[in-house]
């Protein structure tokens, strides 16, 4: 049975260690604050500034000056702190960010990523994700594992424009986890309940070796 | 003393604006844009402009008033989306876009500001956005160069100021109003609320007044939210 | 949580300190010294240590004590006036020293911490600074390029700070302790003030906590000061 | 008569307009404060991080916390702001500072200036000097126009180490004020009382035009 996005959730939220600062894209990665593991404390950047991000507003709560980077209304904590985007992209660029969790359209066997640009469709851009993957000491990529078509999105190589090249640490989809590393390649590390590795392999494009614990 | 407090959005723009100027607009999709200089900017007419901002506004605020109205020629941008006027201009190729990422984007602009013409980054390498631009490696690691971003006029939104210029920007409304502040040949400040010189702290004003050439009272404040989002009230507050 | 706070500063830097390493200290002349930590590197006889720091402290303060004990073997610095220890060490060539313009240095130790391996500015353009230096033209102007500087360790001082290690800087105390404490690959802040988490103004932290390893309350502070300068009272209140 | 150091100090002074950010050096430049002209408003920058720079402090009101570029305790204006000095160099560099005024120990007739370093003497460090004439907008240098030998200041060519290429802008020495442009080099414009265009000349090297008003 493949897993769920909370399913997901929950298994990219096993990634996070105590005294972590972490970004949480948008989408799945989003629902990760709702899994954090009872006694370990993470704090949430948001990448248009801020440190501490807090869940959302209560109704009628909502401040229009305190939103995040998915232009959600959030709130404080006590320990949150306000800067500007370039401080708050200097912070991400220059390796301070443990973690980022992040969606996905494709993933490559090396590492690469793509993520927001499909030719032919309107562009929304990349925001922030670009500088994400650049700059973020560990990336963790949450996507289902074939697109609706049924085609698969583990690739040998991205066929949509990159957000990153050779980006990806962790890549975690609905059948199973896989690590990317620049040398070894991708490992099938865990596998949802009852998702067979042939499975996975009829649905992956991508070369990948086998450690399941 | 020269006087930068002006008494409105249209005469703090007077004398500013010009057909095919590039502008700069402070904000986070509707988050502490300068809504009352972009209105007088809708109001003056002025067209062809170029216009950086991370974001164009929604269909009916913020940017998206100056999209509406034809003035726009250029975006330079992270993220456009939320916006249907600017996809249908954009398709019809009446509008030209250049993606950023938000960080370079960002350090383009405190660049500008800051006497630096260009510096290398990470991001992007490999990618769309490094094409046709300078690679170089250091360390080991390949870098793409980037330059600095400059404007003709930059608006920027600040919680409180001063007549001195002196700014504070308030929660995450923040975002790129710093930075732009620097990098216009002209900066044009609008705040929630002026306040006495020497009412602010100190060591907590975000853009000295050195930066900010004119300023004024702005409002009334919409201050929309694109995307009111809450969690229930825990059952037992609700009772 | 992960705790920040340290009891005292030998317990702040224990098994960060080693022979060869280099060390980032804030402050302006005596103004903003991290002083408790750099007692305690004086304690504690690492040597060999790169400083980078804008100033050498004066004969038996701030980094002074360091020079006292031998323990420094390079500067990187763009004033080093005031200390008659520092003018033998160098001239005897115990001391190496390497000068950058001071706004310079702040942005190379900035760029460290931000991701930026390398920068382009004007100044120095045709000075010794310039010289093994690449050089480029951008619009009509020559630039020289400049690298980033990172630590192993930047101790920093601060006025007040929290558990989760946000700071906020004292008047011109500020100076070079944000963009050092971005730049260590560990970061150590001493405080005149330990706050309550939530203490300190959201929009006013100039560090934010992500940066600091960690902290302890610092002192007794000293604070001596380099050139106490006054002018009379005017003599209607003297009177 | 040549001109005292006050004197030069408040000549140096009518080059200031209202509303002027200005950065002043160390020495002569720093009595500039003391002739700003009545109905004039500057507000003075400091490089170690502070816009909006107030006078010394009175006996016993001396704060450590609270200095100016030449380590100085100086006070706070109700218009004061304080930042980092990555922040004042951005600002300096950047071009938004309108003048500087800095003492000298050498100026080309191209305006080059020298002022941080004599060879074979120690050296304490060029501080914020170079950063300084290559951002500010205007630099306007004051100086002794001989050294104590007698020898010219004014140079064909600066002998000792520069500062910056090409970046004064204006030059009063006690003897007069010349003005240094790219093309024009330089004109002496205005003579201290009783001084001669020829003892001017006899004290100079650099060649010169006349436009005494």
């Amino acid at each position: 049975m493949a897993w769920t996005r909370e399913d997901m959730a929950a298994r990219a939220a096993l990634e996070l260690k105590d005294g972590f600062y972490v970004n949480l894209g948008i989408g799945i990665p989003t629902l990760v604050a709702n899994h954090i593991p009872a006694g370990i404390s993470v704090t949430l950047q948001s990448e248009n500034g801020m440190l501490g991000m807090g869940p959302f507003p209560y109704p009628g709560e909502a401040d229009a000056d305190l939103i995040n980077a998915g232009k959600q209304t959030i709130t404080e904590l006590p320990s949150s702190s306000y800067f500007s985007s370039a401080d708050s992209f200097a912070m991400i660029r220059g390796g301070h960010i443990a973690l980022s969790i992040l969606g996905g359209m494709q993933v490559a066997q090396n590492g690469d990523l793509a993520n927001w640009m499909v030719p032919g469709k309107m562009v929304k851009g990349m925001g922030g994700a670009m500088d994400l993957v650049a700059g973020v000491g560990r990336v963790v990529v949450v996507m289902d594992h074939v697109e609706k078509s049924g085609a698969p999105k583990l690739l040998t190589r991205c066929t949509l424009p990159l957000t990153g090249v050779g980006v990806v640490d962790l890549l975690i989809t609905d059948l199973g986890v896989f690590e990317i590393g620049p040398d070894e390649g991708v490992t099938l590390i865990e596998l949802a309940p009852d998702v067979t590795v042939e499975e996975v392999k009829a649905k992956t494009e991508a070369a990948f070796a086998l450690a399941v614990k | 003393m020269l006087r930068k407090i002006r008494d409105g959005a249209a005469e703090a723009l007077s004398g500013l604006l010009f057909d095919g100027m590039t502008v700069m607009s402070g904000g986070f999709g509707l988050c502490g844009t300068p809504e009352t200089l972009i209105a007088a900017i809708k109001a003056a007419g002025v067209r062809e402009l170029t216009v950086i901002s991370n974001n164009c506004g929604i269909d009916g605020a913020s940017l998206g008033l100056l999209l509406e109205g034809g003035q726009i020629r250029k975006m330079i941008s992270s993220y456009v989306g939320e916006n249907k006027l600017f996809e249908q201009l954009y398709l019809s190729g009446t509008l030209e876009l250049e993606f950023n990422p938000q960080g370079t984007l960002a350090e383009r602009i405190r660049a500008g500001g800051a006497g630096i013409p260009a510096f290398f980054t990470r991001t992007g390498v490999g990618t769309l956005v490094a094409e046709g631009k300078e690679l170089r490696d250091f360390d080991g690691q390949t870098y793409v160069m980037e330059r600095a971003l400059t404007a003709d006029l930059a608006i920027v939104k600040a919680w409180k100021g001063d007549a001195e210029g002196n700014l504070i920007y308030r929660k995450t409304a923040r975002n790129f109003n710093p930075m732009m502040a620097t990098a216009g040949k002209v900066t044009v400040a609008e705040v929630e609320e002026l306040v006495e010189v020497g009412a602010l702290d100190k060591d907590g004003i975000h853009t000295p007044g050195i930066f900010v050439d004119r300023i004024i009272q702005g409002g009334p404040y919409e201050k929309r939210i694109e995307r009111v989002t809450t969690r229930p009230r825990p059952e037992r507050e609700a009772a």
